[in-house]
């Protein structure tokens, strides 16, 4: 099994989450999160003093897939997530031992 | 009210009081039309939105300063007509501070319980464009609406031209002050468009407000300022008319709100509570054109009507495709045509025909300037924010700031 | 104050003005109470406690228009009875709208005033019931007490009945409104029993409020609409009189906050501000029986004293395991029996006898009819929530909406 | 104002309404200050300005009474004075409660409309020190303050003492409430230090405030307020002069407003909502000394240059390292002293002399009192938390609470 | 040493925490996210237009254990955060290199 | 390629972040969590009430290195967040499959 986490644009969220659904994979967990890369954070005023904001908002996604659909999903997100500019974000890859519904008990692909 | 020669210090100085409590009131509804246009905005839109309601009250007195308030009331010699001015400037003799220049109120407080109405058509324009709108281009649009177009059609009725003799009745603005607001607000919005990702397709994603609280704090400070608003237009504090004035107010809100309830349950299937804020808000609207000439049961029934209109106004307006994020239009403009009407059906001696012609001529002149003034914006200086800067938020984007940090 | 046929037209309009401010001032108390208990509960119920108390004041309104007034105020044939009705609706003559109605106010503002307080003894009951009423049942109680429990209880005193005859003084309603909103809410939240999770075994599990700020805004609203509940209830501008009250009035409120920051940092070792926030309205609950005839002195050991209780009785109704998740029995009921009781002691003239009468008799009529219509309530349609409900809030379940979007 | 003499009972009443209704408005003004300081600190922090912002009042209330009150207004024997003393507590005989007292008030009246203004001083200063001081060396200071301090410079001018003949004119408080708070913010924040990281080596980190909507809630209210401030202190309703009061007020503040916004404009190229809202009440604070002998025109310019004053006093008091996190010590001392000046230059036979001997002496005392006091407070109990509840936030460490579960 | 990852019902966190110390596994991290699943997500209306809100919202716990004491761990959050109902949640068992505890250097087992 | 997770002290964040930039690790993504551990939680006391907050303001955050660079970004977290008081938190380090960028589609090492 891998779980697949993208740190995306907040506002590419809604194009990932339809692309997904579109190829099936309608299942995952997400949550908002800040984050500093290459793009240049927000430049802000308070009182006149300036300051950056210190991040960018960002979607964190976690989703967690059989290991043949990866690829899938991966290039799915990878395509809904893309503008081309600097600030789209990553996708992390990596190898779970084991997903368990807490509903049914069953593990892995029947997990899903 | 007695006349000016004989009416006694003592009266003339507990009305003037009067008119200067209301102006306070009337000055508290900014605070609540900030609260509720920023309660229904989108948390990345609090502080643009809230920067423009505290700017426009401070725009519209002083522009009602330099002349809004000579072209509304531009004296007897323009009776009648459709446009007059007395001047730039406020200024004032020994007897403007007196009962000789009327019986209810000094020179002084007549400019500023107007000057403090003069902004609220400007607010509520700025409900309806949210979340879109380009800041500097929505400050032109506000300084000529507020400083031309709001006195010109006040003139009309309330500063004595043609729609006075005409047999008009708008008591405190049901048409003149909320009707015009609405009309601007429909202008704008349809000069605009709807925000990104409103409609899709056919179909109409909500866009929900970032604080209920926020917006019912704003709700119910208009009711309280209300009173200041329909009570203040009595221009003295005759006990009769002044008492009838909060009991019909008070009731068409009530109403409102008990039908807005109704009807969205019945429509909707749920318990809205924004639907119930909107209510309230058309419910006064409703009854502010004729507080002063109808009975307390009559206006449960305008107000409840009003409370009617809100939630069928809400869905029509997503079904053809004009995005107003806070319901400014199914709030000043249906319900402020609609109590302008019901003054002509219920109020003893009132015309229908008169309101009608008033209705007719205040709506084509306030939203063809409106939408002149948005469209020549448009063309020129682009009344739009790019569709990044509304992605990301205005907040961020044209004011350098977020609105929380919690 | 002068009788009605010597009072001139100028102290007329004068006492006119001040009892309609006043309403305005008790109208907004209706936010204050809408910010303290929606401050007071858990995010999720928000919407719920906001949709409540929007209503209550609409529906208290309409409901004191159609028979409320009338059962409250019958007229002089009920005078010393313990019932009396004149018919449905509202209406005047001519005459009830000047001095020869009241040398006061007119009809239409006494009923206003009136029919503004009606709703306060609803709003103070949702505070204590929040969180896992369902909504129709509250619906259907707040319109039996407000059109019936409180006017009728409220003839016994005001509309000239039994416990006016004997000698009971209960100036703006510490029984009159407080208590009786007090024991509905004391009676509701019994039927009703505790929140899931509030009290473990022999432990009181805390569930804080979602906003201090909120609520905050909602205790200095509420002050400040009291100095028209209270002031108001001079029924005139009457200089000396009407001075006097907002004094005591302030001074009372000072002396809550004060002694509830020292009471509760005894017992809990910390600064706790919702104590003090309770503080103050206890000690404004606690002024408002005797405001018109204790000296500012006393109303300083009233309003201490009513400080000092609060902690004690928010610990005590934990205890007893009554679940009142915005403190509203030991603010409404606690103080407002404590403020009836010390007129006795400390007003010039009083009995404390007739008030123990007054406190008794209220007590056991608002407490026995609240319990039944909860209680019918319960067997009938049901009046609590489903568990899963209660665990998602009644925003999302009831509603389908969330308060915030931050 | 006719004579004590000579005055009707009916103007009497109207004029002793107002000034009661003036001290409701006043009251606000706390929630006001409660609502913008909670806005403008970090959210870890909010309970704590709330707990000292809702004791303040309570406080400056009960020491009034004490002995405040007889401080500051000791009677003709000490007229020309600098200190007199009219005996602890409040009370009157019947002549009080009449026109006999006063053409305007009561001395119930009179007691409770200073008393609510005593506490303003020390609630201006709680902003200054927020988010660093420790609860109770607060609550001594602040006790001292309003309870010695704010009264005997109170007597100076509005008591009758020396400042009085000198021919000095504060009309409603720029320099004698604004400024005095502004000294002791200024004092507050220089004895206590920055808050950690606010100034790093050469540079200024901003740490944000926590809820703008707050803020803007809080500075209307003020706004509101302020027409009981300075309409209040025209002490009756005399409608001549209480009208042009609100015309002055009003434009003075929407004056700042504007100014406030081009100058941050240009010197920052955002715009600002903190700095416009900063600018609306630094033109109502300069507004105030001569709110009664200006023209409105000349109330726009007084109010502009204020609104000018702002982005360049928060600028200078962050360069020179003196830190304070709402901005009192800009909107209170700088515009009170500039307002104080301002009368002297404009005000019809007023002397910048005069005015500059008032702003000296009261500048020298104020500040040269609460430095002592809270020097002497920092070598003996201490007045700072420390490091480590800072940066937790005085929330958890010293309340043990959380402003929001949201 | 492995990671379990829970994501829950957030009506559920409560006895999952004391479950957890039960067994005397007290340490751990928690956070709120948003899930999607099979679970329909709650309908809701806004000013007349029905829809989605788009997510449960859900509690993500995160808690390091020893190899050894994984499966009752496991086990002991599947117990409690179990209701039957769609809408029950993951658990997801991943190794990990290693931890380390800032306040004493130590790492894996000697961390906790 | 490695995924370090630092569970730190609110409070140490600012310290952290300047840390890591100085190192040139200045890309990452954080969150606030909330913390169970040895650390008492807050003591609060709500209307007469005492009871335990029930966990301690926390920030996670979460960076994906080369193997190369694993040591040397772990130890300028500990070091930066360390205060030697009981709370100080966890690093907890585990292996990715891989990390994609999505604006360039570049993998691994050159994803970064
Ligand atoms: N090494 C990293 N570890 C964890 N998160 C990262 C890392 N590098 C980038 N991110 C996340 O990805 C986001 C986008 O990265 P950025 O460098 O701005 O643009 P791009 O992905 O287009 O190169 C960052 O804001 C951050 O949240
Ligand atoms: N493949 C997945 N990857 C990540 N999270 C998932 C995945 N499937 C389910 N979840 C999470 O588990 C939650 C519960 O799943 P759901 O399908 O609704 O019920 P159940 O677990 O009972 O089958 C979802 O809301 C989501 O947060
Ligand atoms: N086994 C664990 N799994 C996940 N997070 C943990 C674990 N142990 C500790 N933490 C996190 O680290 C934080 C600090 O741990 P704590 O035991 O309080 O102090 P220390 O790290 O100094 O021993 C906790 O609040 C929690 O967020």
């Amino acid at each position: 099994m891998k779980k697949i986490e993208a740190i995306i644009r907040s506002s590419k969220f809604e194009s990932v989450k339809s692309a997904l659904s579109e190829i099936g994979a309608s299942f995952f967990t997400y949550k908002e999160v800040k984050g500093f890369g290459k793009q240049a954070t927000e430049h802000v005023t308070y009182r006149g003093a300036e300051y950056d904001l210190g991040y960018i908002a960002r979607i964190h996604i976690e989703i967690i897939v059989a290991n043949d659909s990866a690829a899938k999903v991966i290039e799915t997100i990878r395509k809904a997530a893309h503008t081309g500019e600097i600030g789209d974000g990553k996708i992390i890859i990596s190898t779970i031992d084991e997903i368990l519904s807490i509903r049914t008990s069953k593990s892995n692909e029947s997990a899903l | 009210m007695e006349s000016a020669t004989t009416i006694s210090q003592e009266l003339f100085t507990t009305n003037n009081l009067w008119i200067l409590i209301s102006t306070a009131f009337v000055f508290i509804m900014h605070l609540g039309f900030a609260c509720v246009e920023s309660g229904f905005v989108q948390k990345k839109n609090v502080i643009n939105i809230i920067f423009k309601n505290t700017m426009i009250p401070a725009i519209g007195l002083l522009t009602y300063a330099i002349m809004g308030f000579n072209l509304m009331y531009p004296g007897a010699d323009f009776a009648g007509g459709f446009f007059g001015f007395a001047g730039f400037g406020i200024s004032t003799d020994e007897a403007g501070l007196t009962s000789a220049y009327n019986p209810g109120y000094t020179y002084w407080s007549d400019f500023i319980f107007q000057g403090m109405f003069a902004a609220t058509c400007a607010t509520i324009v700025s409900g309806a464009v949210a979340e879109r709108i380009k800041l500097v281009p929505f400050f032109i649009f506000t300084i000529i609406f507020v400083m031309l177009i709001y006195p010109i059609i006040g003139m009309w009725h309330w500063g004595g031209g043609w729609l006075k003799v005409a047999g008009f009745h708008d008591f405190a603005g049901s048409s003149l002050v909320h009707s015009v607001g609405g009309w601007g607000a429909l202008a704008g919005a349809i000069v605009l468009g709807p925000r990104i990702g409103k409609f899709v397709g056919n179909s109409v994603r909500p866009i929900p407000g970032h604080s209920i609280p926020l917006a019912t704090i704003g709700v119910f400070l208009l009711w309280f300022g209300w009173y200041g608003f329909n009570g203040g237009s009595v221009l003295s504090a005759d006990p009769a008319l002044l008492s009838l004035v909060f009991v019909t107010t008070s009731l068409g809100a009530a109403a409102g709100a008990v039908t807005a309830f109704f009807t969205s349950y019945f429509m909707f299937k749920s318990y809205d509570v924004s639907m119930v804020l909107n209510g309230i808000l058309g419910g006064l609207v409703g009854i502010t054109a004729g507080a002063d000439v109808i009975t307390p049961m009559e206006s449960i029934i305008i107000g409840g009507i009003a409370g009617i209109l809100i939630p069928f106004s809400v869905v029509f307006f997503d079904k053809i495709k004009i995005d107003d994020p806070v319901g400014a239009t199914s709030v000043h403009l249906v319900c402020g045509v609609w109590g302008t009407l019901a003054t002509g059906i219920f109020g003893e001696g009132k015309s229908l025909v008169s309101q009608l012609i008033g209705v007719g001529a205040i709506g084509a002149f306030a939203f063809g300037t409106a939408f002149l003034i948005f469209y020549i914006l448009k063309v020129t200086t682009g009344i739009r924010v790019t569709e990044d800067y509304e992605e990301r938020g205005l907040d961020i984007t044209e004011h350098e700031m977020e609105a929380y940090k919690i």
